[in-house]
């Protein structure tokens, strides 16, 4: 059975890699600061005692004021689940986060997929192109100021 | 000797009736007597009972195809547990006819792109070489439209024109999928021709002639018993040069949507789909006259019949594979052909050159015994080769079992319990 | 040695092809000889003796027989069933529809019933041509008004056509699906049968006249 | 030797036989060898997440069926947890068992569907089609008994299941359990051991474990891999951890491991059902007091499941009404896609196909 490593947890194991790197934590998602993702999320992968070598699942949320992306991350060899949540585009301004592609190849699609449909920009993808719609769509149809 | 078809009792009769032959089996004279046609004229008898016999043979050749596809329609949705079609006339066998008509009623497509003069070639001559085949082959007694000489040779020599064909389409509709197809059609022909020719040889050095008649009369003993390798050879050949499967590569539709016919529509894919069928029953033909003793049977049934119950089981086989079997990588192909079958080929003529070095002109007792001898030969060869090609192991999932054990339930709780 | 899977695999399609088709025809079933005499419920020589044109019929293999067609009763077919009496014009089913493909126009009727005011629909349209057969109006209607039909024939030339109005609704025979009607299934009902159901007997409610409802609804005031 | 030749750029699809649905791959060939290979998606991009926010958590099933359409049930299945999760609804456990017995059905359904497809993509003329076809309808017989339908099940809700099975589901059930061991062993005489299937995909498409782990892989291409990793098994959600069942593994990592996986893991399937089947038990299949329109806490809820191609999840966000405030779905079918480019470089066209169908994706589930 996997254990979902709490947000308590996770915080504090961020904190050592990177003392400023986390803003907020609740019962099972931490929250980091863009800038630090890069690090982070290598640490993340690599130390051994977190060792998260898989992304399932990267999303992006809406939440008006700014948004959210939110990774969820397994480690196989732990048997471990973890999220990390980083705030971005505050006051709905230009949303942007590192890219993850370097640290865990499964970001790619996602990325593209999220840059896509919610206009969240991933600095360093290799290639940040649209991947459902097609090139020209004007807008990003998951924010929830689109309007058809 | 005056022309071959006087064997045969129909056409007999009818040149008979027209011309003042003297030739002795024309003595009995034709149902009407003898010379319609004055004397001088004998070449014009010959040659409206020759127009004849190849508009006979050409029509049931055509119309065999269609009952062809009809059978191999039914047969393949028998083997996938399918009905096939079973709508239009009895058992679904007017489908081939309404498929004509459809072809026919659909807009001719030219792609914008194409090269007209090439593209509209191609399909007209895709249908030379199954047509001109037909010349040669021993239907029965006398049922023949001409005994060459170099009868095998013109058959290998014609079907290479496919080829031509086959490029002219894929070169001519502008199409990459085309190309595709084309150029491994043509890689696959060129080196099944090669096999296909080396694995007669022994046929021939037996029967001592090229003449697919003379070849008949030789069979004794059926070649497939005396020749085994050889016909294990010829036959994949075949169907290779056919494109059918396992070897369809040329139009292989799971990766080329239809291979080098993908850009023709209407009655020019008719052609090609006929081409093809007509290919496979011919193929089938020159089966059963090289290596099945042609029309010879017993008495009680005509000798083209024999022939034609002969090419049942062969095109049963061929349907067969084709609903059992997945189609080979073309690379695959290319080196079964030159890594096995020009080997075994090799190997066959070797052996039986030997043996007719010891029985120049085998007797049935001889012919029996090269069978025993080639039948020794192909299991040994067939295993020598098939170790070289050898797959290895193959492997099965190894199971990881569950810790956990379930936990327990309380019994006597049955599935359809009310709820 | 190699050729052996693949002369297994030759076993296994001789094997289905002995085996025989397992294709459901429609909409009318093929026959032989043997399927015809056992469709006339006769012995393979008596139907020769008795009924030897149909036999050469079935010989030529023009033989038909009416296809079946074995559904579940919880089949989701496209002819709605509606009953009038029990719908009260609420709009649930159009509320909950994903699609929000159901149309319905209400207007006072003016008289009072049991279960208070009762509105004429004159307006119910259904447009399949856009309906995924979800089932969730079914699923949402408080009185078992609405059931999702049992038929699925219904191809047509234009997507106008497609809009099943009030009219036909009405005038539909009641086969209704027991798709998310359980008393249905359990009182055996099988919409296949062909078995037109009454309003009465298709709801999950009392009926109106019955007397413990009088009592509650007309005593009481 | 080698030519210098110019390559030719072929676009596979987005009308192919072989792109199982609409996708289109653009592939620079230099003779019959894949140089480059770039994939092109959306052609049936539906707006589902976007149409899940304007919908109630209830009707938003229906749009699960349509995203994997070979496996709704088991898409309604990782919804329906997911909307558990977040709105703190205890399921009846008749309602779990039947939720069980449907999804692995399901998953017999998808991997059937995995393979006969895959041999058609090797050209075996549709024959190993028709057979896993064949048994395809049953369970589409079984299913339209459950729900009434055969593709678009949306027969999970909330809680449960809309509806418990009806009496003659179990004789029928019975049936196909009896009857399906058999099939099995008949696809595998058919396929496993021919010679062709064996040169054609042994050795073929092979990817490293550890670059599938990095790059999001999961389902059957991992457990090919070498990789036991079954969500059932590590992450047991409704009562897996009460059923005992084997994970098919296999080294290999090739395009054949791909496909014995998953033959294998059709009769795992049935074991389960077969416990299933034993252990249900009596008593309302849907809680009653679940309303129609639920409205969960705010908060967010993340469930995967294991699905018949990979890890499937719901991600769902609730602001307090109605209607999820955002709806993610974790496709398996797409991000297994992400190495196809590496898996394909160097191989001939007709391997690249090959390759290509043991992924096992699905393009409503791809572009949803």
């Amino acid at each position: 059975m996997s254990v979902a490593m709490s947000g308590a947890e996770l915080a504090e194991a961020i904190r050592e890699i990177d003392s400023d790197a986390v803003t907020d934590h609740s019962d099972d998602a931490v929250w980091v600061t863009p800038s630090s993702w890069p690090d982070v999320a290598e640490k993340l992968r690599d130390l051994e005692a977190l060792r998260f070598e898989m992304l399932t699942l990267l999303t992006t949320v809406d939440y008006v004021d700014h948004f959210e992306v939110v990774y969820h991350l397994v480690s196989l060899s732990r048997n471990r689940t973890g999220v990390v949540k980083i705030r971005c585009g505050e006051g709905r301004v230009s949303p942007s986060v590192p890219t993850a592609i370097n640290v865990w190849r499964g970001a790619d699609l996602q990325e593209r997929e999220a840059y896509d449909l919610m206009g969240v920009n991933f600095d360093g993808h290799p290639n940040m192109k649209r991947l459902m719609l097609w090139e020209g769509f004007e807008g990003h149809p998951l924010r929830k100021d689109y309007l058809r | 000797m005056g022309p071959n078809f006087l064997d045969n009792a129909f056409f007999r009769n009818i040149y008979c009736n027209l011309s003042e032959s003297d030739d002795v089996r024309c003595s009995g004279g034709g149902w009407l007597g003898d010379g319609l046609l004055p004397g001088g004229f004998e070449w014009l008898a010959f040659l409206i009972t020759a127009i004849l016999m190849a508009a006979i043979l050409i029509t049931l050749v055509l119309n065999a195809s269609l009952v062809f596809i009809w059978a191999e329609r039914r047969l393949l949705g028998r083997f996938q547990s399918r009905i096939g079609p079973n709508r239009w006339g009895p058992y679904g066998s007017l489908t081939p006819i309404a498929d004509a008509v459809k072809t026919l009623f659909k807009e001719d497509i030219v792609p914008a792109a194409a090269d007209r003069w090439v593209f509209n070639a191609a399909p007209v001559i895709m249908m030379v070489p199954s047509l001109m085949v037909l010349a040669v082959i021993p239907w029965g007694t006398g049922t023949f439209l001409a005994d060459l000489n170099v009868g095998i040779l013109f058959i290998i020599a014609i079907t290479s024109l496919s080829t031509f064909a086959i490029v002219m389409a894929g070169w001519g509709s502008q199409n990459r999928y085309a190309m595709f197809g084309a150029m491994r059609a043509v890689a696959l022909l060129i080196s099944y021709e090669i096999p296909m020719a080396i694995s007669l040889l022994g046929v021939l050095m037996i029967a001592g002639s090229l003449s697919l008649v003379s070849v008949v009369e030789a069979q004794n003993v059926p070649f497939i018993l005396v020749q085994p390798l050889g016909f294990l050879v010829f036959f994949i050949a075949s169907v290779a040069e056919i494109n059918r499967a396992p070897f369809d590569v040329a139009e292989a539709e799971s990766e080329l949507g239809s291979g080098y016919h993908t850009d023709y529509s209407g009655m020019k894919f008719g052609l090609f789909i006929n081409a093809e069928f007509t290919a496979t029953i011919l193929s089938s033909a020159v089966i059963v006259a090289v290596f099945l003793a042609g029309g010879r049977g017993w008495g009680f049934l005509p000798s083209q019949a024999w022939f034609i119950l002969k090419m049942v089981p062969v095109l049963f086989f061929i349907v067969w594979t084709r609903a059992s079997w997945p189609r080979l990588r073309i690379d695959q192909i290319l080196s079964l052909a030159w890594k096995g079958l020009i080997i075994l080929a090799f190997i066959n003529v070797a052996v039986s050159a030997i043996l007719s070095f010891i029985w120049p002109a085998p007797s049935t007792s001889e012919l029996w015994l090269m069978a025993a001898i080639n039948f020794g030969v192909l299991i040994v060869s067939v295993f020598a080769i098939s170790s070289w090609f050898g797959s290895g192991p193959v492997s099965t999932p190894r199971m990881s079992h569950d810790e956990a054990l379930p936990r327990p339930r309380p019994a006597g709780l049955s599935a359809g319990g009310d709820s | 040695m190699i050729g052996m899977g693949l002369m297994r695999g030759l076993a296994v399609t001789m094997k289905t092809a002995i085996r025989g088709p397992v294709t459901v025809q429609y909409p009318d079933r093929r026959v032989g000889l043997l399927g015809a005499a056992r469709e006339a419920d006769l012995s393979f020589f008596r139907f020769l003796v008795r009924r030897p044109k149909d036999a050469v019929k079935a010989v030529a293999g023009f033989a038909t027989v009416e296809a079946k067609i074995v559904q579940g009763t919880r089949f989701r077919g496209q002819d709605f069933n509606w009953y009038e009496e029990r719908c009260t014009g609420c709009a649930s089913c159009a509320k909950f529809c994903p699609l929000g493909i159901i149309k319905i126009e209400t207007s006072p009727s003016g008289k009072l019933q049991q279960e208070g005011e009762v509105f004429n629909i004159d307006v119910f349209d259904i447009d399949i041509g856009r309906c995924m057969f979800c089932g969730i109006c079914v699923e949402v209607c408080p009185y078992d008004a609405l059931h999702m039909g049992s038929g699925f024939e219904r191809g047509q030339y234009e997507r106008k056509n497609l809009v099943i109005t009030v009219e036909e609704l009405k005038a539909k025979k009641k086969t209704p699906s027991t798709w998310f009607r359980p008393q249905q299934e359990a009182a055996g009902y099988n919409p296949h049968s062909g078995e037109d159901r009454p309003w009465t007997e298709a709801g999950r409610h009392e009926q109106p006249g019955d007397k413990k409802l009088t009592e509650r609804w007309v005593d009481e005031r | 030797m080698t030519l210098n030749s110019e390559s030719v750029i072929v676009n596979v699809g987005p009308q192919h036989p072989s792109t199982h649905g609409v996708m289109r791959l653009r592939v620079a060939f230099d003779g019959e060898l894949v140089t480059d290979a770039e994939m092109v998606i959306g052609y049936l991009h539906r707006g589902s997440e976007k149409l899940a926010e304007e919908r109630t958590f209830t009707q938003v099933v229906t749009l699960t069926d349509r995203m994997d359409y070979v496996a709704s049930m088991t898409n309604n299945q990782a919804y329906i947890l997911a909307v558990e999760k977040l709105a703190g609804i205890e399921p009846t456990p008749r309602g779990v068992w039947l939720r069980m017995i449907s999804a692995e059905l399901q998953r017999i359904v998808s991997h059937l569907v995995a393979v006969g497809f895959l041999l058609q993509d090797l050209g075996a003329m549709g024959t190993p089609l028709m057979y896993t076809m064949r048994e395809r309808e049953d369970v589409l017989d079984l299913f339209e008994l459950l729900c009434g339908a055969r593709i678009t099940n949306s027969y999970h809700r909330p809680s449960g299941v809309f509806q418990d099975a009806p009496d003659e589901f179990w004789p029928r059930l019975e049936l196909f359990m009896a009857n399906m061991p058999g099939r099995i062993d008949e696809y595998e005489q058919l396929i496993s051991g021919n010679e062709i299937i064996l040169s054609r995909m042994r050795g073929v498409g092979v990817i490293q474990p550890d670059m599938m782990i990095n790059a999001s892989i999961t389902g059957p291409m991992l457990r090919a891999g070498g990789v036991d990793w079954d969500l059932r098994h590590r992450q047991p959600y409704e009562y897996y951890d009460r059923v005992q069942f084997d994970r098919p593994i296999m080294d290999e990592s090739d395009n054949y491991s791909r496909y014995l996986v998953r033959v294998y893991e059709m009769r795992e399937s049935l074991k389960i059902l077969r416990q299933c089947i034993d252990q249900i038990e009596p008593g309302p299949a849907r809680d009653a007091d679940v309303p129609f329109v639920i409205r969960p806490p705010e908060g967010d809820a993340y469930v995967p499941i294991e699905g018949p191609k990979g890890e499937l999840g719901f991600y769902l966000v609730s602001d307090g009404g109605i209607s999820p405030y955002r709806c993610k779905v974790r496709p398996p079918s797409l991000i297994n896609l992400t190495l196809l480019r590496e898996m394909v470089i160097g191989l001939p066209m007709a391997a690249m196909i090959v390759t290509f169908g043991t992924v096992d994706i699905n393009m409503g589930e791809v572009d949803r």
